[in-house]
């Protein structure tokens, strides 16, 4: 079972050593050794070193003798007693980037996080993680990192910066001077009234500036409720979801939480025969939309037009009359009648930042009685706080020299602002500038002093992601550098010596254990910081009424847009999103769910526009002058719109990210008073030249193989076997001359249910992270040479223009009968008795053929030296630096670095299934079922990967593989593979 | 050679071959005949046994063969059982091809060994080279010499083979 | 830490409960407690208190029971740090007084912890009555077996001893005999010294017996480190510790029993004693200096790995010692004889699996095997006798490496 | 004894013994010419070539290949395969054709297994350099260990191990003992004291003795005996390679035949390729008459048209078998991406030998060394389009990739050439390229004189 403390390693160190205070880099210290010792470390390789606890394995190979080097093993000075060596302990804490929120438990194994997995305490994730949240751990590790204060581009210590930036602080003050705190939203209600604070005794304003803004939706709810505020979305208790470009399993507000609501209903297992109807209108291919059980076409620009007109349907059909007419594009009269006929089981969302179009919705919720059924005015969603008018306001101050200092917190406008010029010509122009950067980035440079933030690792923090939704936040390393939490400087700026954790207890204690269980508070405070979330339950005053009369005046407004120019569409994809989380080399080489392409971002293009420009894959084209991109030919994007990821294109951030790809926030405009993410029209001129994206699947069409299958959902209420009868056929013709193997005690299986899974790539994230999978690089992805162990299949069925997409996430099958392990003549690969396809890498000599014999070529091959654990020396191949002593402290001890030459794959996870079962030994128990999840599992947030015992009949897998829907990939080999697959229903049904 | 012999050479196979009869004939005892290359026949007019190479070969590789599948018998069964894609431990057609491999590998060089030590041969023996053209042109007989019996006699003998030339170590 | 805060609450009854009825019975308790097993416990105590007279670590026990009610004292003498973090006064001026070194918790039982507290009262005697019959037990078979055993594994130390000192002199072996060889050879095809050619046949062959032995032993000791035994940075004697002072394995190798790695002890770990024992039965101050330098400076101890394992083996001490219960030394050997540790065994897979296939695992006694249901059966109605960790696929590869 | 009239002779000209020892050493004697220093020198240089490439793909890894995760084995294997099968001409001739009495072998047979050899050498140096760690390739031999590990006795790759080195070494001996005699020739020859040292050492002292040469002819006939099946059981057991794996178009049940015919099909190419040279620069011409070459081109003609026919029957299986992946893969290969290579497998392997239908091509010595460099381009095709084509579009569309060479691959097949052609350069210098007394044994028989005789 997990082990949680509720006390940080920070507090271990002042209880156990009280010098710890007056030799705060002790532990930092300690580090810094280690990584000397690794640089002096020759033949030591860095499993040894992370193998056990605390202790430096220095090592040099006596000279002049063919002795073993000589293997030092050095303790901690004081060990803490909470710590355990080599064994794991668990912290909750919360990740929140601005834009993702994700509470999360921090698994720290020998003084070092290495894995980051979802809370299961809340309500709200429910233990869900996405793609950015599992490779957050790496961020920590990163090289770019700031490693000490800057002034004026100089190295200067605490003490000096913050002597200087106090006295300019208090000249500001006192010739009456403004200064601005330029944050991403704050969730953190301490963090909050620390600005707040500081801005009480500095006057000045705090302004907040999301790079993904929902700044329209806060007013059309102004315009409706009278309040400015985002409400808070229930999809689970939608039937019928219509979105207009809402990609809220991906990028749109709260995804995690989106997809776990999703999921919920898209579930068919144990029997159930109802599931949620999903329409998407959008016109570029997002994850979302790839997902839906119908999807429209609709070119940005007709977008407003075609919300005006399904509300129209449905003021209608509401029985309103005086209405605007006005046509529409996509058959807005089916949709209006599946929702009305779902009143209050319907949910309609968009993703403008328009809002006119928010307005529409709102109406259109209105009408279907959303308010109070799948939308919740009375908790409200605290993400996307910016106002983009006051952004612009200050733009303009700052270019009037109306701001004497701004203070940079979790923001790098010099690269993602939309109009950075201005902001960086307006930013010289301002007195006193003080960025807070993690990593390093465009605009901390610009600034006078730079006072590096703590990663959100080694920090305190709490948050309230929703009104009553709480979580804490708290270090689970002490800080690896000589940085300092942003809120500490403001605290310390203020000329406060609290430190930040008992601040936050402070205002707990103040404003949230009343609230609490009748407890003391430092019981209250234990048992929060253990679970990590405090869910109080507090709802907000829903003290207004909806006024549909500013909807029905929006839709007055609206007329017909222009189809015929190129629509531009620039959005965050599900790997390197907004550009925060570049430099992390794991997210780079993650495959976009809908093009499988990593490494760079692209400009879509619909096959028809493609054919009539003459244009082909790779060719390069320059859109609005964002820069040369490659074209990618994207069934399915609407016949004119293109589309580009945002968070490409660095040009100041660590080897792995600078250079790769476009910087396209450039494209994103303020049209009255909001950023737009789409463009109605641009230009697109063809250079002529080629350049390769290296895509993880070249492939798209299955070829009429039942890879995938799938059915409707009224076939599936009518035969539960619809769309896999084959396996019927299938069983009939398997016939073996040998007896099958028995498997007594444990036979492992997976199952993996297509319905649920969105292709979010969170699996591929946490399992590079459990399994030290290596990141090859660009160059080796476009040969084809990339290393994930689990992929996610993504195929397109039927018309180019318009095609069916289906997902497949596949990993090592484990095959009882697995063709991989005759052909291995070392005896590599073998069969375990708990029906595990065991690879042993100290034993494969790389002759491949087991590669080449894998019907489903889940194996990977150290074509070279990516983890630099050779015996032969400068032959590494590592192009994101992930060998550097940094890097390396993210690896998992508990398995094994690959070297050079040998062949690996999925193992289930095996070192957790020991784990747990070495657990249940101990307890002298047995292993109950859920006790194992591998990390793919774990990442799901759609709990779309089942893990468990095939012999015990009662567990949740045995379950999956007796329901109707399960199949097994290529069963006709009769590889008897130990991973099912639950076909996919679409609910097509009207 | 130990006794007395006296040496008789030919040019040409069918003259060596009439000559090995008739002294064979004459009960003369043919210590060896040497040629150039194969002569057929010869062995016949020498009245040689039949060779029992084959038998060495034959039970070489019935070891071989032995060899072979007890040892990956024992291997997958006793030794190291390990599950391979879910064959049985003692999969008999897998073992076929090595214990065949291992049957010819022991059959031959058993054979082969069996000859050269038999007739002493090997690198670097020792063995007297009676006339330097044998391995080209020449067909030798070397007839040995019992005390009693007559010198001239045998050389009459070889000449009336029509031998074209006589040397002996007496 | 937070389960143990809950079972800490749900014990505090029941510990108060026996508490007292320890204190009421304690005269009959008094003599009930000495156990022999008391005395062993007693002797951790003993490593850093007295009864009377001069401080060691912590204060002397004379009396300890007056001072504080027994309810308290177990929960101190289980876990020092909990009873202090959870900020009882008593303990937090303990702590300050003792300068912050941690007593370590104890995994005993209340009963057992009683039985010490009684053995205390009683000035660290044990009844005669008990002392007696602990003799009377300890004669009984009981030192003939010992001694046997302790003998049989002085054979083995020896023994090993022997062979590793063989092992060492391989190199000169090997030499020589090439020397004679080669010698053979050349005598055989050009000096031709021996006429009698059978002479150098019979030593060429000898030669090339030696040579292949010695050739063999030597690629598969490759990259192990059988015999191993490092000079350590500070001369510490597991004899001292372990044999007179009969401190327990576990008391600084405090992890092997729940953890990956046994873990080599922390300074402060040393310093709980040594902050008073200054001086060493053998090598005076010189050796013990050595960690007060360490603990003055911060600088941790660098100590030589004797037992290492390639990168690609996962061993995990606690699946052994724990749930295996096996005993340190069926694999690090009579560490407790050794002033200067030594790898005895080979550590090599093949020891490994020669172990996994002969030692049986708790399967009756442990709950986990339950799984296992054919094996079960074949348990039950005799078909198996016993059963090996490699029935239950200790020899799979994904066992070790992964 | 008879002789068929109309049986063309098989050694030209008048000779005699010595006449025929003095032709057969002359190469060995003297100084050899510029053209032999211009061919070893080129040789060497491709040598060199490939030695760069090894320490490239040693060091770096395999990643210097232009191999992915799709498509494993790439130009190793099937330099490999190629290799193997050009290996099988030597063995095939001087065995089976020995068991059928065939006495025109006995001019070629020497050279041939001497090709056979040096062939399996090359073909032995791809299997562990493909190893992504070649450093403990020794892992493939079961030797006792103190890991109590053994190998995987269900691999095919292992039997290849035990299949290549037991033809290797069953081959050494057999060409080795039919040496024998000849070198005792070559020492009796021998001018120079230590030429005669030298060859009377691996002459294995051989006198020539009448029950010598009985037993060693039937040491020769029990060796054949060994090797036939040894030849068939060797290629059988590299096409398992294929065979008993589950991808499409490998999983073959046809592929032992196919991959023998084969076999002796480049095999026999590759002999003519060496022979037509050789001949004319050893002016052996009267040895290896257009008789031999013709004799040749007939094996050439049945086994292209076996593996003509195994082709076209491996479509119709896959039609006929239903299974969707073998079809598709198939129709990959004719018209796939790949379809270049098939289609010039199929002129150079189906095509071009029917022209030896042609008795005037049969007999033309350029028309059939032309042909015969087709084949060996061909066959080399044939397992590029095996190894390839299956592999890079196999079961899951999402994993299907190409592959293409890298320079270092093309390096290491140049340097196998290289070294093929090294060591045949040497083996003419130091040892007799025809089996001296074998041929003299013939000679009465089918001997020119002989013949003449007749006429009269």
């Amino acid at each position: 079972m997990e082990q949680k403390y509720f006390r940080s390693i920070e507090e271990l160190k002042i209880d156990i050593r009280p010098e710890a205070e007056n030799k705060p880099a002790g532990d930092r210290q300690f580090i810094f050794e280690m990584q000397q010792e690794l640089k002096k470390s020759t033949t030591a390789s860095r499993r040894d070193f992370l193998k056990l606890f605390g202790f430096t394995v220095a090592s040099a190979a006596i000279a002049s003798s063919c002795e073993q080097p000589v293997r030092k093993a050095i303790p901690l000075l004081i060990q803490p007693e909470e710590i355990v060596p080599g064994k794991a302990s668990y912290y909750a804490s919360t990740f929140f980037d601005g834009i993702d929120y994700c509470p999360v438990v921090v698994k720290v194994r020998d003084g070092r996080p290495i894995k980051i997995e979802g809370n299961k305490a809340s309500s709200l994730t429910k233990g869900g993680t996405n793609a950015r949240t599992q490779a957050a751990v790496l961020g920590l590790y990163d090289n770019s990192r700031y490693r000490e204060p800057q002034s004026g581009g100089n190295a200067a210590s605490w003490q000096e910066v913050d002597q200087a930036i106090i006295s300019q602080l208090n000249a500001i003050k006192n010739k009456g001077g403004k200064i601005v705190v330029l944050s991403a939203t704050v969730i953190s209600p301490s963090t909050k009234a620390v600005i707040n604070e500081f801005l009480t005794q500095y006057p000045g304003e705090h302004i907040t500036y999301d790079v993904l803004s929902a700044s329209a939706m806060r007013e059309a709810n102004q315009l409706s409720f009278g309040k400015a505020f985002l409400p808070s979305y229930h999809f689970d208790k939608a039937e019928v979801i219509v979105s207009f470009d809402a990609d809220f399993l991906g990028s749109w507000l709260t995804p995690v939480e989106f997809t776990k609501q999703y999921s919920i209903n898209r579930k068919l297992t144990d029997g159930k025969k109802k599931m949620s109807r999903h329409i998407h209108l959008e016109g570029a291919m997002s994850v979302t939309g790839s997902n839906a059980d119908k999807r429209i076409q609709l070119h940005p620009a007709l977008e407003k037009q075609t919300v005006a007109a399904l509300f129209n349907e449905l003021q209608k059909l509401a029985g309103e009359s005086g209405t605007k007419q006005i046509d529409s594009p996509a058959d807005v009269k089916a949709i209006a009648k599946e929702l009305y006929s779902k009143r209050g089981k319907a949910l309609v969302v968009a993703g403008s930042n328009d809002p006119e179009t928010q307005l529409m919705i709102n109406g259109i919720n209105q009408l279907l009685q959303s308010y109070g059924n799948t939308i919740d005015t009375a908790v409200h969603l605290n993400i996307r706080q910016a106002d983009d008018r006051k952004l612009q306001q200050m733009i303009a101050d700052m270019n009037a020299g109306k701001i004497d200092g701004i203070f940079l917190y979790d923001v790098n406008p010099a690269y993602d602002f939309p109009e950075k010029d201005k902001f960086i010509t307006g930013l010289s122009k301002v007195g006193l500038r003080v960025a807070m950067p993690v990593l390093e980035e465009e605009t901390a440079p610009l600034a006078d002093f730079i006072c590096p933030d703590h990663h959100f690792l080694e920090s305190w923090n709490d948050a309230e992601i929703k009104t009553g939704y709480y979580s804490l936040a708290q270090p689970a390393i002490r800080p690896i550098f000589n940085t300092r939490q942003a809120q500490q400087s403001f605290l310390k700026w203020m000329g406060s010596d609290l430190d930040f954790r008992t601040y936050i207890q402070k205002y707990w204690e103040n404003n949230l254990f009343a609230q609490g269980d009748n407890l003391t508070f430092t019981g209250f405070w234990n048992s929060k910081l253990h679970d990590g979330i405090f869910e109080s339950g507090r709802k907000e005053s829903e003290d207004f009424a909806f006024d549909q009369t500013a909807a029905l005046a929006a839709q007055q407004k609206v007329k017909a847009g222009n189809a015929d120019q190129l629509a531009l569409v620039v959005f965050p994809t599900v790997a390197v999103g907004t550009g925060k989380h570049a430099n992390n080399p794991w997210l780079q080489e993650l495959p976009d769910p809908v093009t499988k392409a990593c490494w760079d971002n692209y400009v879509s293009v619909s096959p028809k526009l493609a054919n009539e420009l003459g244009l082909s894959e790779f060719d390069t084209v320059n859109v609005n002058n964002i820069g040369e991109l490659p074209v990618l030919i994207q069934p399915g994007q609407e016949y004119k719109t293109l589309s580009v990821a945002l968070g490409y294109g660095r040009e100041k951030a660590g080897i792995p990210a600078t250079g790769v790809g476009k910087n396209a926030f450039g494209q994103i405009s303020f049209v009255n008073g909001h950023m737009q993410y789409v463009r109605p029209d641009v230009t697109m001129e063809q250079l002529g030249g080629t350049y390769e994206v290296a895509r993880t699947q070249t492939h798209h069409s299955m070829e009429g193989r039942a890879i995938v299958r799938e059915t409707t959902l009224a076939d599936y209420i009518e035969n539960p076997i619809s769309g896999n009868e084959i396996r019927e056929e299938i069983k009939k013709h398997l016939k073996t001359l040998y007896p099958k193997h028995q498997y007594d005690g444990f036979h492992w299986g997976m199952a993996i249910d297509l319905n649920s899974c969105t292709g979010c790539n969170a699996c591929v994230v946490a399992c590079s992270a459990e399994n030290n999978v290596p990141v090859v690089g660009k160059e080796q992805v476009l040969m084809a040479r990339e290393m994930h162990w689990i992929r996610i299949d993504r195929y397109y069925k039927g018309d180019e223009h318009d095609p069916e997409v289906v997902r497949q996430p596949v990993t090592c099958q484990h095959c009882d009968n697995a063709p991989c392990e005759n052909v291995c003549p070392v005896a590599a690969t073998t069969h375990s008795n708990e029906g595990l396809n065991q690879m042993a890498y100290n034993r494969c000599i790389g002759t491949r053929y087991c590669n080449n014999n894998c019907p489903y070529k889940v194996r990977r091959f150290n074509f070279y030296d990516y983890n630099g654990s050779d015996a032969l020396k400068g032959n590494e191949m590592d192009p994101t630096e992930m060998t550097t002593d940094l890097r390396r402290l993210v690896l998992n001890p508990d398995v094994t670095i690959r070297a050079k030459g040998v062949i690996e794959k999925c193992s289930f996870c095996v070192q957790r299934i020991q784990e747990k079962k070495l657990e249940a030994k101990t307890e002298n128990r047995q292993l109950r079922d859920g006790d194992v999840v591998p990390a793919c599992a774990q990442a799901c947030p759609s709990e779309a990967i089942v893990f468990g015992n095939l012999n015990d009949k009662n567990s949740k897998i045995a379950r999956y593989f007796e329901d109707e829907r399960n199949y097994h990939l290529l069963e006709e080999l009769h590889t008897l593979p130990s991973v099912g697959y639950l076909t996919k229903v679409k609910n097509t049904t009207v | 050679m130990n006794k007395d012999y006296i040496t008789a050479y030919y040019n040409d196979e069918e003259e060596l071959l009439k000559a090995v009869r008739q002294l064979k004939d004459k009960g003369l005892e043919i210590l060896d005949v040497l040629t150039p290359f194969p002569v057929h026949g010869l062995d016949k007019a020498l009245r040689m046994r039949r060779s029992r190479l084959s038998m060495v070969a034959f039970w070489g590789g019935a070891v071989g063969a032995a060899l072979g599948f007890l040892f990956q018998a024992w291997v997958f069964t006793k030794g190291y059982p390990l599950n391979f894609g879910g064959k049985p431990f003692f999969a008999i057609p897998s073992f076929m091809p090595v214990t065949f491999e291992m049957a010819v590998l022991f059959a031959a060089f058993s054979m082969v060994f069996a000859f050269l030590i038999y007739f002493k041969l090997g690198p670097g023996a020792k063995t007297v080279i009676h006339d330097e053209r044998i391995t080209d042109d020449r067909f030798l007989v070397v007839v040995g010499i019992r005390k009693e019996s007559n010198y001239q006699e045998i050389e009459q003998a070889l000449i009336a083979t029509g031998a074209e030339g006589i040397t002996h170590n007496v | 830490m937070t389960h143990s805060i809950i079972t800490l609450q749900g014990n505090l009854q029941k510990m108060m409960v026996l508490g007292l009825l320890g204190l009421l019975l304690l005269p009959f308790n008094f003599i009930k407690a000495q156990t022999p097993e008391a005395l062993k416990n007693y002797q951790q105590c003993k490593a850093c208190h007295n009864l009377e007279g001069p401080e060691l670590l912590g204060p002397n026990l004379t009396g300890v029971t007056q001072r504080r009610d027994t309810a308290w004292l177990i929960r101190f003498i289980r876990n020092s740090q909990e009873v202090i973090a959870s900020g009882d006064e008593y303990a937090v001026a303990l702590f300050e007084k003792y300068n912050k070194i941690p007593m370590p918790p104890h995994d005993l039982t209340d009963e057992q912890i009683i039985d010490i507290l009684a053995l205390i009262e009683n000035g660290g005697q044990v009844a005669d009555e008990y002392l007696a019959q602990m003799e009377a037990e300890a004669d009984k078979g009981a030192t003939e077996d010992a001694a046997r055993a302790a003998e049989l594994r002085d054979k083995e130390l020896k023994m090993a001893e022997l062979e590793r000192d063989a092992n060492r002199n391989f190199g000169t072996t090997f030499i020589i005999t090439l020397i004679i060889f080669l010698v053979t050879l050349i005598d055989l095809f050009v000096t031709k010294v021996i006429k009698a050619t059978f002479v150098h046949k019979t030593v060429v062959l000898i030669a090339l017996v030696i040579i292949g032995e010695v050739v063999y032993k030597e690629a598969s000791a490759l990259g192990r480190q059988h015999y191993y035994q490092p000079e350590q940075p500070i001369w510490f004697s597991h004899e001292i510790h372990a044999t007179q002072n009969k401190i327990d394995c576990l008391y600084c190798h405090s992890s092997a029993e729940d953890s990956k790695s046994a873990g080599i002890p922390s300074i402060n770990v040393c310093m709980n004693c040594h902050n008073q024992v200054r001086e060493g039965k053998v090598t005076g101050t010189a050796e013990i200096d050595k960690i007060h330098e360490a603990w003055n400076s911060g600088k941790p101890v660098e100590w030589v790995r004797v037992h290492n394992l390639p990168d690609h083996v996962y061993f995990n001490h606690a699946q052994h010692v724990n749930s295996g219960k096996l005993d340190c030394a069926e694999c690090h050997g009579e560490v407790e004889k050794m002033d200067v540790v030594m790898q005895v065994e080979d550590l090599s897979m093949g020891w490994c699996l020669e172990c996994h296939r002969t030692t049986e695992v708790q399967f009756a006694n442990n709950e986990f095997f339950k799984s296992y249901e054919l094996m079960h059966e074949q348990f039950k109605n005799g078909e198996v006798k016993k059963v090996t960790a490699d029935m239950l696929g200790g020899g799979d590869c994904m066992k070790c490496h992964y | 004894m008879y002789v068929s009239p109309i049986r063309e002779p098989l050694i030209r000209g008048e000779k005699n013994y010595s006449q025929v020892t003095k032709d057969i050493l002359a190469p060995m004697a003297g100084k050899p010419s510029i053209y032999w220093y211009l061919g070893i020198s080129l040789a060497l240089i491709a040598l060199v070539f490939g030695a760069w490439a090894t320490y490239q793909t040693v060091y770096y890894g395999i990643g210097t290949w232009g191999l992915n995760k799709t498509v494993g084995w790439g130009w190793g294997i099937t330099n490999f395969v190629w290799w193997v099968g050009i290996g099988h001409a030597g063995t095939f001739i001087s065995a089976i054709l020995l068991l059928f009495r065939q006495k025109w072998r006995t001019s070629i047979n020497r050279s041939a297994e001497a090709m056979t050899l040096i062939a399996i050498a090359c073909a032995g140096f791809f299997p562990l350099i493909h190893m992504g760690r070649l450093l403990l390739g020794f892992f493939i031999f079961p030797y006792p260990n103190t890991r109590a590990l053994w190998v995987n006795f269900n691999s095919p790759l292992l039997w290849d191990v035990f299949a290549i080195s037991t033809y290797f070494a069953v081959s050494l001996i057999f060409w080795y003992v039919g040496l024998i005699p000849d070198l005792g020739t070559v020492r009796d020859k021998a001018k120079t004291k230590i030429r005669k040292a030298i060859y009377g050492f691996l002459s294995f002292g051989w006198t020539g003795s009448a029950k010598h040469w009985s037993r060693h002819e039937t040491v020769s006939l029990v060796l054949a005996g060994l090797a036939a099946p040894l030849v068939l059981s060797v290629h059988t057991i590299v096409s398992f390679d294929f065979a008993t794996s589950v991808i499409p178009g490998w999983h073959t049940t046809i592929f032992p035949p196919y991959f023998v015919s084969g076999a002796v099909f480049s095999g026999f190419a590759m002999v003519l390729t060496l022979l037509i040279v050789a001949r004319k620069a050893l002016n052996l011409e009267e040895y290896i008459t257009v008789n031999h070459i013709e004799s040749m081109n007939k094996i050439i003609i049945l086994t292209g048209s076996i593996v003509g026919i195994a082709y076209i029957t491996e479509f119709f299986m896959a039609w006929y078998s239903g299974v969707e992946y073998e079809q598709f893969t198939f129709m990959n290969r004719a018209f796939g991406p790949y379809a270049w290579a098939y289609w010039i497998m199929m002129t150079c392997n189906v095509v071009t030998p029917q022209l030896f239908w042609f008795k005037k091509i049969r007999t033309s010595l350029t028309a059939t060394f032309i042909i015969s460099i087709f084949v060996n381009i061909g066959m080399w095709f044939e397992r590029f389009v095996i190894v390839v084509t299956s592999l890079h579009r196999d079961f899951l569309p999402s994993s299907w990739s190409m592959y293409s060479p890298s320079l270092v691959e093309v390096g290491l097949y140049v340097g196998t050439i290289g070294l093929f052609f090294t060591l045949f350069l040497l083996f003419i210098r130091v040892f007799p390229v025809i089996a001296i007394a074998e041929v003299k044994s013939v000679l009465k028989s089918s001997g020119d004189h002989q013949k003449t005789a007749h006429h009269e």
